[in-house]
């Protein structure tokens, strides 16, 4: 009942932040998608997960996104056709790959087994995990963002100098 | 270092604070509706009209002339002139604002009516509580609001109310004495042309 | 009723949707959103095979999305810088207009 | 007797759960708490409300108010009364929806956050695993809140008051999440009852806080530098600073709407506060072992209006900071003290007890100090201001 209360919040966010003409509206509709996200993971015993999703997405990436409406000077303008000029083969991709996909979950094996009971997954597991087995993933990972807080810094300035 | 001088805003923020429950010098507000401080003698807020003697109707030195309510910038002054003239303050016959209204709400104390005035009728007063419940009327006061004593004057500004007092007394004196001549001229024949253009100019001033 | 199958359905419409938006909205960032609800979609698949697949000991599944949100948020860092040298370039944010390629 | 007054509205809560009806108990249990917590930090709004401003009358030499009931003390509730009764203008080029949506999301994420706060020994309303992450996902909301209001009001001040308050909320969380990360890494748990229950303790008649070793009081300072710009309060309340974008993101909100922003802001500055405390404070613990007779919630909430009151001191003595030397401040300074304080939490845990850990932690974290201090006072010529026309 719940989770069936968040996918539909978590849908409608979803679809609102594609349709809206309003990109700032878009956003907003896109953290609703996000933190409907976010509860489900929490339904599904995913706290850490769930938390992170909001603390990075609501809290990071919309404010990102938000910067950069606000940067381009888009958010007033609405312009005259918000759709691509191949939108009508796009939707029909998008439609198809839900086909196809909705025709897998159905038919797949996967979703016939018994649900088992809620696995466990304390943060010290996770710690433990993200220190000893997952430690060399975890160090890549902060070397990408690294590399990308220093991509996206020099991209902005670098082409400021230019522009001057 | 980084952090001292924040160390030392703090001990001195806390020493006002501590301080002001133990030194009242120290603590410069006044308790405004029952402490107040005196006003400046040069305060001025709205004008007022001045009247002599007892009767404000009969006393009220303003005679329409109008010049006051040209000059307002704001035009917040409503002036009707009457039909009839009465004596005036020094005796002579004069018109007199039948209506005379200031809307404070647009007056902006410029004091620009006191200096045209040529006749010492409008000056400024002090008062400054004058909130009311109605913000049209209220606030549009008309001559019997607006009219108060010479000695309210002289109160409130006292330097310049002696000013004004001895500038009229001499004027008084000086009709006074043309009155008088012009009596005695009356009983004993002189020649008329002589005093004619003196009483002329008195008249037109 | 959560069950692996609403799980993978929510899942599989959410992808749908990022996939629809980033293929038919002109705006770059509205393309950068409809990637970002994509990899959502693909985090949401991963929780829902750790929550009801065979061994959610190991944590597997949780540890991919970890790695998944910090991949998505250094991809959504750089992709809108990218988005904001574009637009000082050639003064729009609609990605029909970038067809040439001139620097 | 001591146990009872200390689990008093625990007792009470069990009482009041099993006088209802069965089917009523699961809701009434988490009904309750949130129905204290609204009341108490609604309260406390209130209150901090008449002390900062009496507190900064007295700062400045003057009264503050003193009018409404005895010593003022009844101005919280004039305020209200104005407030609520107050014209609700929303302008007409607002997006309305997102206009009304701003402080009633501000308020929710605030109140929200006191869910993993323990008030008192056994007196929290969620004992979650991750408490600490979930306290800083929920302040996160409040950042989107923030753009919300600005963006929604259709005013070039607003929307630069927004958008300064969320690059120097970004900015500040680093710091921020870095300087109680070191409390987590010493404590090994997330979860915010667990980290006080860490601190329980006592050596001679001194609390096992992890304020007193060095990487934690530099922690601490570290913490509540950042949760003061983080609650968009002075010296870095350029957000909302009156004097060059009038009031920042809530110009164009007034009546009740702008109480609720007021509420969301101080309920921040508590939450902020009260975490402050669990993690570094000993939470609900006594400060000397002597008084541990005293219930758990008073010492939370003596430390909470202490807090509060250090606040309003910082606020009436700093003036504001200027945008540049708040991002330099940020990045030049909170970061590198607070990944170096990291490593000196690590050196602690690591080096065997006695006086040669307390000297190499100590150097640790001076000496960084005394450094970047100097780099970042460099670009700054201090002199004395000579003052024209005045005197």
């Amino acid at each position: 009942m719940l989770f069936t209360i968040f996918a539909t919040i978590t849908v409608a966010g979803a679809v609102a932040a594609m349709s809206l003409r309003n990109l700032v509206h878009s956003v907003l509709a896109l953290t609703l998608a996000f933190a409907g996200l976010a509860v489900v993971y929490l339904q599904l015993g995913a706290q850490f997960i769930g938390l992170a999703q909001i603390l990075v997405y609501v809290g990071a990436v919309a404010i990102l996104i938000v910067f950069a409406i606000l940067l381009t000077r888009d958010a007033e303008a609405t312009p005259k056709f918000i759709v691509d000029r191949s939108w009508k083969s796009s939707g029909a991709v998008a439609i198809a790959s839900f086909g196809v996909l909705a025709w897998a979950i159905h038919h797949s094996a996967a979703s016939r087994h018994a649900v088992p009971p809620q696995p466990e997954a304390t943060m010290q597991q996770i710690g433990n995990g993200l220190m000893m087995r997952f430690a060399l993933p975890l160090e890549i990972i902060g070397l990408l963002l690294t590399a990308a807080l220093i991509g996206a810094v020099t991209i902005a300035i670098h082409e400021k100098q230019e522009t001057r | 270092m980084l952090g001292e001088g924040i160390a030392k805003g703090l001990v001195e923020t806390a020493r006002n604070f501590f301080g002001s429950y133990f030194t009242k010098d120290r603590l410069t507000t006044v308790q405004y509706p029952e402490e107040r401080l005196p006003q400046f003698e040069a305060a001025r807020n709205f004008p007022f009209l001045v009247y002599d003697g007892g009767d404000w109707q009969a006393g009220l030195r303003c005679v329409g002339c109008q010049i006051c309510e040209k000059e307002c910038p704001p035009k917040c002054i409503y002036i009707e002139k009457s039909k009839d003239k009465k004596p005036d303050a020094v005796g002579k016959l004069q018109f007199y604002p039948a209506v005379f209204n200031i809307d404070v709400s647009v007056c902006m104390s410029c004091q620009i009516c006191v200096e045209v005035c040529p006749f010492e009728a409008i000056k400024m007063d002090t008062e400054f509580e004058l909130s009311t419940d109605d913000r049209f009327g209220g606030l549009l006061w008309d001559k019997a609001q607006l009219a108060k004593s010479n000695e309210h004057y002289r109160k409130i500004h006292p330097t310049e109310a002696a000013e004004v007092d001895a500038r009229l007394a001499e004027e008084k004196a000086k009709v006074d004495a043309k009155v008088k001549a012009a009596a005695e001229n009356k009983t004993t024949p002189t020649s008329p042309g002589a005093v004619q253009p003196g009483s002329g100019a008195s008249s037109t001033q | 009723m959560t069950s692996l199958a609403s799980c993978l359905l929510l899942s599989a419409l959410l992808f749908s949707i990022g996939l629809a938006g980033a293929l038919i909205r002109r705006n770059a960032i509205l393309v950068l959103i409809g990637i970002e609800l994509m990899l959502n979609a693909a985090n949401l698949n991963f929780i829902a095979f750790w929550r009801y697949g065979p061994n959610p000991e190991a944590l597997t599944g949780m540890m991919f999305v970890i790695f998944s949100i910090g991949v998505a948020a250094a991809e959504a860092a750089v992709g809108l810088a990218l988005i904001i040298s574009l637009y000082r370039y050639i003064k729009t944010a609609d990605i029909d207009e970038v067809n040439s390629m001139r620097g | 007797m001591v146990e009872t007054a200390d689990q008093l509205f625990v007792i009470l809560q069990h009482w009041l759960v099993g006088h209802a009806p069965a089917s009523l108990r699961s809701i009434l249990s988490v009904l309750l708490p949130v129905i204290a917590i609204l009341v108490v930090f609604g309260l406390l709004f209130a209150i901090t409300t008449i002390l900062e401003r009496k507190g900064l009358g007295r700062i400045q030499n003057r009264y503050g108010p003193n009018r409404t009931g005895p010593f003022g003390v009844l101005q919280p509730i004039a305020d209200a009364i104005k407030s609520l009764t107050k014209e609700d203008v929303v302008p007409q080029a607002a997006d309305k929806i997102v206009h009304f949506l701003a402080p009633v999301v501000l308020v929710l994420a605030a109140f929200s956050i006191y869910a993993v706060m323990p008030v008192g020994r056994n007196m929290v309303l969620a004992n979650l695993d991750a408490g600490v992450l979930y306290f800083f996902a929920v302040s996160s909301v409040m950042e989107l809140t923030i753009f919300m209001a600005g963006w929604s009001s259709r005013n070039k001040y607003s929307l630069l008051g927004a958008m300064r308050a969320i690059a120097q909320m970004i900015s500040y969380e680093v710091p921020l999440i870095l300087a109680s990360i070191t409390v987590i890494m010493a404590a090994g748990s997330m979860s915010t009852v667990t980290i006080v229950e860490k601190q329980a303790g006592f050596t001679g008649i001194l609390p096992h806080w992890f304020v007193f070793t060095p990487w934690g009081f530099a922690g601490f300072i570290l913490f509540m530098i950042a949760a003061t710009a983080e609650s968009n309060r002075s010296p870095f309340d350029l957000p909302e600073g009156e004097s060059e974008i009038i009031a920042g993101y809530y110009i164009e909100y007034s009546g009740f709407k702008f109480a609720l922003f007021f509420l969301g802001e101080y309920l921040g500055m508590f939450a902020i506060s009260g975490l402050g405390i669990t993690l570094f404070l000993g939470g609900w613990s006594a400060p000397l072992s002597f008084l541990t007779w005293l219930p758990s919630y008073l010492w939370f909430f003596a430390k909470l209006l202490a807090m509060i009151v250090v606040f309003i001191w910082i606020r009436g003595t700093l003036p504001r900071m200027r945008t540049d030397q708040l991002m330099n401040f940020a990045w030049k300074f909170m970061l590198p003290m607070t990944l170096l304080n990291l490593v000196t939490a690590g050196v602690w845990r690591f080096l065997p007890g006695g006086l040669l850990r307390w000297l190499v932690c100590s150097f640790l974290v001076v000496v960084p100090y005394v450094l970047l201090g100097r780099g970042l006072m460099q670009g700054w010529k201090l002199e004395k201001r000579v003052y024209r026309f005045a005197e």
